[in-house]
């Protein structure tokens, strides 16, 4: 057993803590951390981000050196989030290309794919969304109906996607189409495109959210075209890539996990300075006795994922347990968010301007319901663990 | 044994519920949201109309003259389509207040202008930072003469941009608890109010600033230095009748949730059907259904001045509070992504739950009243 | 709404209260409530009680008058149990023949049947057990495997039934058996029988319970025979006559409501009288609020049956929300036990003799276990609530 | 990163398991239960053999030298089948004591008689409805001469008709903390046992009296009056110790649930496709997860004196106490009427759980140890 990091990891985060420092947008170490909110400047700011990125070699760190990354291990790229999470850097907008997309592409896209995409990820100059959900294929993936029709060297694609990140910014989409009905085997005649979103036949519509973001949308398809060439991986064989991209997240969970851990201690430092009834909250000892069981199912969480992360550096790839990390952090996180709400009394329920405190745990609970639905539901989480870690009987239907 | 609400009751609500789906249910609210207050003032008309507004003021002040049992399918109604407005506070603090407290001439002023549902009065309480104990009540009336001169500052008004009238509780005397007063003040230009933003969109919260506010001192509801204990009194009201408001919604957000389970389809089958989220609707209803009779039971003690009503009350209060916030997130998850945009009401729901959890107290507090009322 | 109660009621309770006083065993009513241990002269006592009630007219007081009741109306059952746990009155011995059995052979037995039986059901001459689940049928009760062949007028019956309640001191055996094969569906060909518990054929053996009570047996049927009069309903008709005879329960779980709100109010006095850190219970702060909690939660119980009643009495009969009722009060009660153990601290594992307070907690919070598993397990109350009450499909394979 | 057991340790479990279940698992248990105390001492003598004694214990008072990791498998292990005994008293409280603080007589004279499986040492600290705080102790040792004349009462002493010696917490002086002294006390017939029942039978409680019995003052544990402090280092060996061992019984737990799903079949499928019993399997595996996970760190910054070893390891206790109750529970639940019969584990794991709740504290207790340790 074996906690401490390596002189060569310790370098690496002195590395990056420094050029942090000199490269973090202005302001934004002291606090001044404002990202423009129309579409336009929005963009135009976590673009020139990651092209800040990109030239200090910080984008796509876990990449081989010949495709520009640095062949960051897993452990650099565990310390690459905890720095990321700890200055509370802006969002990367090319995150599905980078963890996603570009190491698919490298491993198993064409070579024509490869020159055509590989450097406009990480420069950012080319910004991708992933095209999978449809209003009746949520949970049940396998169950999309965006279709997609052979035409010459040409499929004419047409359909309906929702929850799009990123997707109005977006330049191209990775995107899940049929191309074959089997009427037993949902998830077979599915291919994976690599779509143009700059043509007439793509439009997206943003998704307003209950926490008032707009960080999703909904994707229209119609006769929006691709070639042969945009198909990674076999013709109806596009579940695979979608599994094999999925892998390719070798850290898992945990961003999430590391800012959860910043803000449980921001959650102490609150409830040491807000005081009720003349006492600091953390007197008060129903709050003394949540937070020490908070305390508890943080570290456990945190201490989980260590575990699996050790599985995941003796295997070379990450097992079902993953799925306990992400079930385990978003309700962790949500009730966190709840519990921080609660013990702040009526004057809790001010909000943006007017909150007492640090307005973030009002939009933190809020945006907390998106994590237990999105990238996967806490029931698909708790099926995918009795199923494939525990090996119960899989659920009829599926 | 009898526990049911009434053929009357029962037809009222139905009537309501037929008016505020006529109305479109929470388009009201969410119209409210986009700043169409009058909107909301049309559906105030229609429901002072239908005697919403008169139901327990008594009959020689142009009421119906009925009880609190009578206001239960009201409260849950209008909880359940998410109305803005302040007839918690008119109907279930100030309305039995001033029935049993308020002068001859209060009562004339105030109470044919609430039935007819031209007044709508509020509860001014917290303020800025300070908790709800009365020892953290600064706001001070100063008696000059006939007058009261009002000076300080409340906050978390509910409804304070609606509003007509407050019932503010001030500082009037020395000791803690016997040096606080209630106090009915018109608003007035002399008031400055600021709007607060509110995590529930469709509650308008203000703050109020009183600088040397002059209010002739028969304003006073009861006698002088006795607001706490009035407060005490009013509260057994309000709570039983949130207690109802918050059972109306968590019966929508159950509705909502089976509603939805069984037309959505996952995995070849309506998603009601896995257990993960049948049983959780399951238990959904029984919370509501527990809340429900709480709720009832709490309204029936007030009817018939029962020995347990404090104990009824607020357990009734603290057991829906924590329900509603379960069920209203639960809500959310069964949704799935669509319940995570702002198109579906899932979130309002959610917001108005948390909206009311600390409302004029915690759980915890609640908890505590009902541990002193049984003598504990 | 209206929760006085009639004077004709009132007097009905003072009849019972008075009659009580006078008749329960010697002792009882001051707290010496012994029960003989051994078999025979546990049945013994049980029997004597049971007899009393009956020449008291207090045993049967719903069955109609002709046949030995007092057509007591539903009000006058509640109070008729409210009564029975006020005093902690000794259990019924023949508590299935007098709530079940006997109330389906008045509406549905033959003459002779109600002949044969009805008197002594009454008497307690004849005590009656249920035979219901199998080792392979608990949940799933269609599942029997017991199986009746004809022969003659006769039918000779073998199989294994279990969790048989007084089977061991049971004279005749309310049982379910096959006598039809449906493999599609399975509730059809089940014949229920009024069998003779005294046969060479039968044979009990009684289960030890992880509380240590022996209340329920194993039932072995080795060629037991039962005649063509002993049917109860038609043949292939059972599953009809068990669904009647359970709709005879007309007040429902009254009787364990009543006894929650006697535990509550008994955990109410030990909170008091109990000091721990030479403080009552009741003034720390978290054993306050949990209790709130649980004030609420009872007495929401209470109300909800209340409500549930008032739609029985309206109706006439009872709904699928009298599971509403068994779910809410078997999951409080050992919520409740189980915390009156945790705040009693470590002294709180002591047991039987030693147990610092009444050990009744530590009794009930094993027996309660039973509660949420017999009678419907919580998880197929749900399942009934969840398509009986809300109208959610039903599960898949049932 | 290597957040695991090494191989040794992990081939050491293996060991370990296979002799465990050679022998029956809860078998020894349950025939301790009814009397077979023969049977516990034959197993006694094996684990001997395997080394389960020596583990800690320094290589010159014959020990095998090892750290708290390395007894991780042991009370993991003892912990899944229930083994009878004091070994958490023995090998995660005596030993670290007396390794830390015993005089070179007293290592003498007992970590060889440990390691060599002859004695086995309990510890008895509570009194006859006293609480576990410092103040409530009253068993006094008086000195004389070279002796200490104990006079006065423990009860709830683990093990107590299986331990040859007792570490006893008594009073030798005036202030609350530091006028308690730990003293190392041999059985004797001089000492009035009484044993109680107890919910977990598979515990053997006893009651002690001690009537002027006289020790020789060489027997106490470090210096005299400082035992508060002292029974405050032990407590971190042994609830890091305990944490391990309730992971152990909650392993079995969530096994025998996830067993039984598999094979019990209920309307014509395993119920282990029924979500509501899948689901709930998988919480139970999440709380052994985590509990794992707290108990492996815990038991690592003892070895490695980690700044936050008091958090960590009350947390793990703690998480581990009250997550080994509900998954316990559920799986009775799980089982159905099957495991609600003596026949079957289930219920011995839910009074095991029951029985190390309070033990030497509650979870109330220790998660205000952790918000202590952490500066709050």
């Amino acid at each position: 057993m074996e906690f401490t990091i390596s002189k060569k990891e310790e370098a690496f985060r002195e590395e990056l803590k420094t050029w942090l420092s000199e490269n973090l947008p202005y302001g934004w170490m002291e606090g001044k951390r404002e990202i423009p909110t129309t579409k336009e400047e929005y963009s135009k700011f976590l673009r020139d981000w990651q092209r800040t990125l990109y030239e200090g070699g910080w984008a796509g760190i876990a990449w081989p050196k010949e495709y520009g990354g640095r062949n960051a291990t897993i452990m650099e790229e565990i310390i690459y989030h905890q720095e990321m999470v700890r200055v509370k850097a802006p969002p990367l907008i090319n995150y599905i290309g980078i963890h996603m997309v570009g190491p698919t592409l490298i491993r198993s896209g064409s070579e024509q794919q490869k020159q055509k995409y590989i450097q406009n990820i990480l420069t950012g100059e080319e910004v991708w969304c992933q095209g999978y959900s449809e209003p009746n294929a949520g949970s049940d993936l396998s169950a999309i109906q965006t279709n997609a029709t052979k035409d010459g060297d040409c499929w004419i694609i047409n359909g309906q996607k929702v929850w799009t990140s990123y997707g109005h910014l977006a330049d191209r989409c990775f995107l899940l189409a049929r191309t074959n009905n089997h009427p037993e085997k949902k998830h077979k005649g599915i291919t994976a495109f690599l779509l143009d979103m700059k043509q007439s036949g793509v439009e997206t519509k943003p998704i307003l959210q209950m926490d008032g973001n707009q960080e999703f949308n909904e994707l229209y398809l119609t006769d929006a075209i691709a070639h042969d060439a945009d198909i990674i991986g076999e013709v109806d064989e596009g579940w695979k890539v979608m599994i094999e991209l999925m892998l390719h997240e070798r850290v898992g969970i945990g961003a999430e996990l590391f800012s959860l851990e910043m803000r449980f201690n921001e959650m102490v430092e609150i409830a040491k300075e807000h005081h009720v009834n003349e006492k600091p909250l953390l007197e008060d000892r129903f709050v003394r006795q949540k937070m020490a069981e908070f305390y508890a199912r943080y570290r456990g969480s945190l201490l989980n994922y260590y575990r699996n992360l050790t599985n995941t550096l003796k295997k070379g790839h990450p097992g079902p347990e993953s799925s306990i990390d992400k079930l385990l952090v978003s309700e962790l996180n949500k009730e966190m968010a709840s519990f921080m709400i609660t013990i702040q009394g009526h004057h809790g329920v001010l909000w943006k301007e007017n909150a007492p405190v640090d307005t973030v745990w009002q939009d933190e609970f809020l945006a907390s319901f998106g994590q237990t639905i999105g990238g996967g539901t806490s029931e698909v989480q708790r099926n995918t663990i009795g199923e494939r870690v525990l090996g119960l009987p899989k659920d009829r239907g599926r | 044994m009898d526990f049911a609400l009434n053929e009357e009751q029962e037809m009222f609500r139905e009537y309501l519920r037929k008016y505020l789906n006529d109305v479109g249910q929470t388009k009201v609210a969410r119209n409210f949201i986009k700043g169409d207050l009058q909107g909301f003032l049309d559906i105030h008309s229609g429901l002072t109309d239908l005697g919403c507004t008169s139901i327990n003021i008594s009959e020689e002040y142009g009421g119906l003259g009925l009880s609190s049992l009578d206001l239960v399918p009201f409260f849950e109604e209008i909880g359940r389509s998410l109305l803005p407005g302040v007839y918690l506070e008119t109907m279930a603090f100030a309305v039995p207040l001033l029935e049993l407290y308020g002068t001859t001439e209060q009562k004339e002023n105030y109470l044919p202008q609430i039935a007819s549902g031209s007044k709508k009065i509020t509860l001014a309480w917290l303020e800025p930072n300070k908790s709800f104990n009365p020892d953290e009540v600064e706001c001070s009336a100063e008696i000059n003469g006939d007058s009261l001169i009002i000076n300080g500052v409340k906050t978390l008004v509910s409804g304070g941009d609606i509003a007509d009238i407050y019932i503010l509780l001030v500082r009037t005397g020395e000791e803690v608890e016997e040096g606080l007063s209630l106090v009915l003040v018109d608003h007035s230009e002399e008031i400055k109010r600021n709007n607060l933003k509110c995590v529930d969109e469709s509650k308008h919260l203000a703050e109020l600033k009183f600088n040397s506010l002059a209010v002739p001192i028969n304003q006073v509801v009861g006698p002088i230095n006795q607001g706490w204990s009035l407060l005490q009194e009013g509260l057994l009201y309000l709570n039983a009748a949130l207690s109802s408001q918050m059972v109306g919604g968590m019966d929508r957000v159950v509705e909502m949730s089976t509603e939805y389970a069984k037309i959505r389809e996952q995995f070849g089958q309506p998603i009601g059907r896995f257990q993960a989220i049948k049983h959780r609707i399951v238990d959904m209803k029984l919370e509501l259904e527990t809340a429900r009779s709480l709720s009832y039971y709490a309204n029936w003690t007030l009817e018939n001045s029962s020995d347990d009503r404090a104990a009824a009350i607020y357990s009734a209060r603290s057991f829906a509070a924590e329900a509603y916030i379960r069920s209203a997130s639960q809500n959310i998850q069964i949704h799935g992504g669509i319940g995570f945009t702002e198109e579906i009401d899932c979130h309002l729901y959610l917001k108005r739950a948390r909206y009311f959890e600390n409302y004029l107290g915690s759980s915890q507090d609640y908890n505590e009243q009902v541990a002193l009322a049984l003598a504990w």
